[in-house]
């Protein structure tokens, strides 16, 4: 799976899908970071509202993106989770730290023009 | 209704998780428990895959003495097995720098936990959600 | 027990009673994110007034509700805790993190409109 | 004054801590007193109905031989008992992964504090308040 990375007013908006392998993580975070610095924007968005679990696996690729664009520069935003996946990955005792989190990817996208 | 399904890698483990979250469905489980069985199967098999190579993962409807009706899934490996079971049950522990939530955090998300492991002999992991769990 | 949650002005409002069960804070909590994602509301406000102590099954709840609800990008406020509460909720040694504390409803609700 | 309550599940402990605030009101007790005292109750009788399944709590007033007024309350359960109670005892230490706040922040809210427990001979827990604590 090749994630399309969307520029839009100096945001970078990444749709992530449900089945990410390892390969494809790895893939993912390189092409963000690469993204981020040909493009020099300093906010990236990931909507996951068609995400429908964050097991342990899929929790350390989101707070290791959110980190590898913090170091370059670049602040994340993370729209549409859902209850049962916010509830689940509690549950399990997972943790996204240093993350603002949004509603929708409309709300997402104004904070990080805003700040 | 059951089913196996062979884990060799990752995309098995997406697979038998999927099978998972579709039975509970078909059961009548509530998306938010259909998602605690997913992500149940997916940390188990992401275990065996990791520290055992490869194993299966059963999926099965069952009932209890009452009739209640409940999903159950067996994730079974012939890897090193487990020499300390308590230590691997406790929050953060974890051999190979993950983050050591896998089995505690499974565990909090079903009812029903059961590990058989030995040194040597594998690792057989059975976890159980009832449809009106009696104890939560 | 069936917690009635309150819309007004893109706020909830939900009023905790004294004596919830395991079963009802797993209800209460799957009804509060269900409710924030029908609504799309962004402020959530926990009135404990009348709950005449916090002990750590208790605090464990607030604390889960609110780090659930910022997942799915909701702010939590908790208001009315009184004074014993407060005392000796710290002697046992619990915390609410990240959450934002009002004297009263209506504050609570101020702070989650204007921020 | 003397209560018995037995302890089944988590609406008995909502009930004991209940009753141990309206016996404390009674005695005289501030509010912040009576919520010490309410607080510790809930904590010992939820782990009793986690770790030990079941068991009672007793809620006497008690006079010292000064004749000075107070409450005592004994949480008595035939569970597995706490092999390590220093351990047990730690703040932030639990086998449930809990909190660990139980018994080392009941110990912080009460003047009296004392546990007798064994393996495999269960647990008691006696906590008591004083109405004009000489040590706080
Ligand atoms: N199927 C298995 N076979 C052998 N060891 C296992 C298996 N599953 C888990 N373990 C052991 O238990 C530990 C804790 O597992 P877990 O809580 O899932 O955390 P993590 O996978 O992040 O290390 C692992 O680090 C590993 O040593
Ligand atoms: N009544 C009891 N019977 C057996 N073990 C107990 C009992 N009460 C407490 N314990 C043990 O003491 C540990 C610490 O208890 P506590 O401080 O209340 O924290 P928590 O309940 O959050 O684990 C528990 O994890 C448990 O192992």
């Amino acid at each position: 799976m090749q994630v399309p990375i969307l520029k839009m007013n100096d945001v970078l908006i990444v749709t992530l899908g449900n089945e990410i392998t390892d390969e494809e993580a790895i893939r993912i975070k390189q092409d963000i970071l690469v993204k981020i610095q040909d493009t020099g924007c300093e906010g990236l968005l990931l909507d996951i509202s068609v995400v429908d679990l964050i097991d342990s696996f899929m929790g350390r690729v989101l707070n290791e993106i959110a980190e590898m664009a913090r170091l370059m520069g670049c602040r994340t935003a993370i729209s549409g989770m859902s209850p049962q996946v916010a509830i689940t990955m509690i549950e399990l005792g997972l943790k996204l730290e240093g993350v603002y989190t949004a509603l929708t990817v409309e709300r997402g996208f104004d904070w990080l023009r805003n700040t | 209704m059951q089913e196996t399904i062979q884990i060799h890698n990752e995309t098995d483990a997406i697979v038998a998780r999927q099978r998972g979250r579709d039975m509970a469905r078909r059961l009548g489980f509530s998306v938010v428990d259909q998602t605690r069985i997913a992500i149940s199967i997916s940390e188990l098999a992401r275990n065996m895959i990791l520290y055992a190579d490869h194993g299966e993962v059963l999926i099965c409807e069952i009932r209890d003495p009452q009739g209640e009706v409940g999903l159950e899934v067996q994730v079974v490996d012939n890897g090193p097995g487990i020499a300390d079971l308590e230590q691997a049950m406790s929050d953060g522990f974890s051999t190979s720098n993950g983050l050591g939530m896998g089995l505690p955090g499974t565990k909090r998300l079903m009812d029903d936990f059961v590990v058989e492991t030995a040194p040597g002999s594998g690792t057989k992991i059975t976890i159980r959600k009832w449809l009106h769990a009696r104890y939560m």
